[in-house]
């Protein structure tokens, strides 16, 4: 495989909240749920953003605006083009059998709706800053929704809302995506529960196929051995919910 | 089979190097490249400041190679020797790449980096997609390879490893100057190039810098010339890189009188594997072939 | 569909070139490559006496690309001419190709071949592996190129075509140099390097002469890269070579601002049949993308 | 593929004549008969040679001892190392059902004896200079010869032989090997019986693989289009029996 992006056209543009809109494309490749493509406006930059719709060779990828290339993403209108280059990354483990629920903060939602559109009766948790940036209300039914500020849902985080779903229900697998302080705590009741668990990382990604060591995570490269690691990985990655790498490589502490 | 090499005393247990700008981002990292099988591993570039480098993309391939304008993006030497400390953990041999826009720079970076176990410094004088360093900064000349490994010399005891670009004609004058300036070793080669890739349908270069350093199978060829070159011309050991993913690539190499090989863009074409990779088809091919000794094939391309 | 281009007022049915050296030995193969559907055709370069050039193995290729050294085989000035005589026979326009050690020598040739119907006259001042000749007689600097180009212009009332070498970090200086100096194009590039491949089995080079230029996919970023500089550089049309063998690469080197693209690897890469196939896939592609006329994509990746 | 020599050992040496070896190797590659290899001495040379014998992966190069590399081959050991790389050219087109006959002029003959293995009945005409120079008279029974000094067989030329042939029969088809004189008179008395006709031509060879142009005869390149051409392809080439190109390129009358 040759890692260049390939041109495509925008042929629908949806928005999804207030500072989301999801981007389609055509893209004939096979996608895993949780895989991510990096997204190329020539001359400016090149990030990385999940897959968030796969409908046979139709992708859509789920952008909240942000700063300087979500911007100039958000711009664009349909019949535009940008560049595509992936799919990149480990996705998801899907089983079928397990009683799952999805944990998805914020456009951490993103990563997780593909994962909701696999496997059947998902419990979704979704936490929002409020009610107007809660994403997919029409994609998905029932979904166990929770607001910084109360306005819809339970207010408090999405640990809060799943610390409590806990105390009524058991789940053999939990999917997670969101900031990394919600990842951890997530993962710590999880091992507690003794349920498994995977979750998504984000850390800044260049070459997004593992040889620039930009994205490393205590020796792990998000790009290709994750985005997506298990409980038992992450127990063995110090650094995560602790310290992300800048794009100097310089290390912050969260 | 005996895999190992001694590179200006420095044991490897065998002649693989993990090459510098690929992974070497975090302690973690050369720790895992070190698990995978490499005999030594060296650092991405640091500089005195922090840099972020070039905006993305900064690294694509082609059908025969890969290119690379990353920008030397990193931490700032203050960052990196915290990053790098207690190397002892790595399990093998560490080296720091050292960069600078001048030769005072470079001098700060070394003794930046000298509270770290290092085994050696490597001054790459030749990248050819960052303004201020390396080749866009004059550095590749024989005069400017003098003094600045001249300065680095002064600044420590470490073995110094200068770097050397493929697309100086002169590369061997440059050899020579830094062999007379004190260098321990060569590394040869750094990426070629630069090199201009089009997405025709955007109509724009691909890489944000528009033009990056080729890497890989397409470097090859020329890193084993410049290698071999370099092997007559002189007396301080080559390190081999370029275009460098398979037990038969590395023995052509070192007959090509490499004392170790430098790995980069093999990491791409084979995972992280690679090193464990090249390791075990060398050992084959040694067997096949009646070779009970790596050093034995030191150089035997040479009449 | 637009395909033809002009260079020099030389107008080509399509862009596609057939480069020096590959099949340019006799009037009878240059007849069917341009039946193959070439805009041009260049002959093998040739030089004031007749030379065997190396022993063989001359060519071999490598998983990214060819690597050469013929050693300039050519039957001298005066059996060119014989041989290469009524050239409106071939059907399209015919590029000399003309060798030297001295500027004297250029223009013998030069002389030579004058009774010939040649469109134009190609000066390859760039060859990494002939002793006596290009690179390895010190042909690609500045001053040596005007001083050659200067002597073939006072000989010629053709179009010069200066063919330059990618290895030249300051290429387009010299590009100036042969502008300055009455060249009415730039031919770049030739094969970089040079480089080496050993066979391990036989722990020795393969080409007989050790080393050789590379060419095909491996060259193509660094073909891309010089032509979009000397695109900047001068004001005269650049011929870009290298790696070209697919319509999108044709149409990648044309952004890049070539007015004509040589191909010379493509020949093994994809049979004679390259240049016929390259112009379908130019057309496809234009058609796909809107555009009537090649000329109109020229240059398009500049900003 | 890559075109590079690949070090076989030499495994068999066998004197098919004073001045003939044929040195057997194994290669594991198909080969058609009327195909060739170059063979490559490391820091000397690399010539073409026809494969002469296909026996599995077996296969051998017959060696007229002629000029410097074909002595160097010729002082080769068995265990020997040499650099084989091909196949190359077009070979020539095998029918099972028709009559047909093999003209093979000295060394001409290695590039017909694998024709004559896979055909059954073939007619073989074999002319040499003297009887010790007649090859393979153990592998072929019932070859009608012919030498120059009369020592075996009829005393002329194998166009003499064959003229003689065609008196009493008739062939379906020819295959013909050797001198390019020889082979234009064959290809002339063909034409003029109506009997479909192959030849392997002859030219210096640098590359094998049809990129370097120095093995043309009239536009056709010998090492890819050839070295097998019928009589059609050959009636379109006008230097075919009287023009060859030296290796410096300049042409020169037979
Ligand atoms: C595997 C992965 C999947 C992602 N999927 C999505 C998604 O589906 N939807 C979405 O909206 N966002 C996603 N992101 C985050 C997205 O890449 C950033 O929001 C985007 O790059 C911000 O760019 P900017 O120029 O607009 O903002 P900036 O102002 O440049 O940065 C804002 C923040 O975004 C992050 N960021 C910036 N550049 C990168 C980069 N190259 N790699 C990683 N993080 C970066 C940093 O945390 C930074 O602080 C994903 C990130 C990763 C690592
Ligand atoms: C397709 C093909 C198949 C051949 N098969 C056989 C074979 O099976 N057995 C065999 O003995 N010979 C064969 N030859 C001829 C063989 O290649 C030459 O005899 C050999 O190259 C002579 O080399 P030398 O150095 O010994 O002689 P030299 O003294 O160099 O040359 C003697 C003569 O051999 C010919 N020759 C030399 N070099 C080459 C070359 N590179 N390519 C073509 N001809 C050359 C020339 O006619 C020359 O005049 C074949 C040639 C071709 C083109
Ligand atoms: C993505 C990338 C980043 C690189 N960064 C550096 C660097 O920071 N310092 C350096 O000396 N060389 C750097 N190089 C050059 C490599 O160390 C090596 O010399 C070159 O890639 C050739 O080896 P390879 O073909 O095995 O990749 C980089 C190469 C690549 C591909
Ligand atoms: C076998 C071979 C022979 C060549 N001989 C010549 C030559 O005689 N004169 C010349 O100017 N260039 C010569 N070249 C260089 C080509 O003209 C061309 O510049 C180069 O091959 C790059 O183009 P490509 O990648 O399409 O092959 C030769 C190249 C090859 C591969
Ligand atoms: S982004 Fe380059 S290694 Fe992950
Ligand atoms: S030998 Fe090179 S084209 Fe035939």
């Amino acid at each position: 495989m040759i890692e260049q992006p390939r041109m495509v056209k925008i042929c629908d543009i949806w928005d999804e909240s207030p500072s989301v809109k999801t981007f389609f494309f055509k893209f004939d490749l096979h996608f895993d749920p949780g895989q991510f493509v990096m997204v190329w406006i020539p001359l400016l930059d090149e990030k990385p953003f999940t897959i968030s719709y796969i409908r046979n060779d139709l992708m859509g990828v789920s952008v909240l605006k942000r700063g300087m290339f979500t911007n100039a993403l958000h711009n664009k209108k349909i019949g535009d083009m940008i560049g595509i280059r992936g799919p990149y990354g480990k996705g998801f483990g899907l089983q079928t059998n397990p009683d799952f629920c999805v944990v998805g903060g914020g456009i951490g939602m993103a990563s997780l709706a593909t994962v909701v559109d696999r496997l059947n009766d998902a419990t979704i948790i979704q936490g929002a800053r409020t009610a107007s940036e809660i994403l997919y209300q029409k994609r998905f039914k029932d979904m166990n929704l929770c607001t910084d500020d109360g306005t819809t849902g339970f207010k408090g985080t999405t640990v809060d809302l799943f610390r409590k779903l806990l105390t009524r229900r058991r789940f053999q697998k939990v999917y997670a995506c969101g900031p990394e302080k919600m990842l951890y705590k997530v993962v710590e009741l999880c091992r507690n529960h003794g349920i498994e668990c995977e979750v998504s990382l984000d850390r800044y990604i260049k070459c997004g196929f593992g040889v620039c060591g930009q994205c490393d995570c205590s020796g792990q490269r998000v790009c290709v051995d994750g985005p997506v690691f298990n409980i038992k990985e992450l127990s063995k990655m110090k650094d995560f919910g602790k310290v992300t790498i800048l794009k100097t490589g310089a290390r912050v502490v969260y | 089979m005996k895999l190992s090499v001694n590179v200006c005393n420095i044991r490897l247990s065998n002649p693989t190097i993990l090459a510098s700008g690929i992974l070497g981002t975090t302690k973690a990292l050369l720790k895992r490249v070190a698990e995978s099988g490499a005999g030594a591993v060296t650092i991405k570039s640091v500089s005195t400041e922090p840099r972020e480098g070039h905006k993305n993309p900064t690294v694509i391939t082609f059908d025969a190679g890969m290119l690379n304008a990353v920008g030397y993006s990193n931490p700032g030497v203050v960052a990196a020797a915290k990053e790098f400390a207690s190397l002892q953990d790595v399990g093998v041999p560490v080296i720091a790449s050292v960069i600078g826009t001048q030769k005072e720079d470079f001098v700060r970076v070394v003794a930046g980096l000298s509270g770290s176990e290092f085994s050696a410094i490597e001054i790459p004088l030749s990248c050819p997609h960052t303004p201020g360093f390396g080749l866009l900064a004059g550095q590749g000349t024989p005069q400017a390879t003098f003094d600045i490994t001249s300065a680095v010399r002064k600044a420590t005891e470490l073995p110094i490893f200068v770097k050397l670009s493929p697309n100086i004609p002169e590369i061997c004058a440059v050899a020579k100057a830094a062999e007379d300036a004190g260098a321990n070793a060569i590394t040869a080669v750094n990426s070629m190039g630069p090199g201009m890739i089009i997405n025709i349908e955007a109509q724009k270069p691909i890489l944000s810098f528009k033009v990056g350093g080729v890497t890989g199978d397409a470097l090859r060829p020329i890193a084993i010339r410049c290698v071999y070159d370099l092997y007559k011309a002189v007396k301080i050991p080559v390190i081999g890189v370029g275009g460098i993913s398979t037990g038969r690539h590395a023995i052509e190499m070192i007959m090509a009188g490499a004392s170790a090989v430098g790995i980069g863009t093999g990491v791409y074409y084979r995972g992280i594997e690679v090193f464990k990779r090249v390791c075990e088809e060398m050992t084959l091919w040694m067997e096949e072939n009646g070779f009970d000794d790596v050093n034995k094939i030191r150089g035997v391309a040479h009449d």
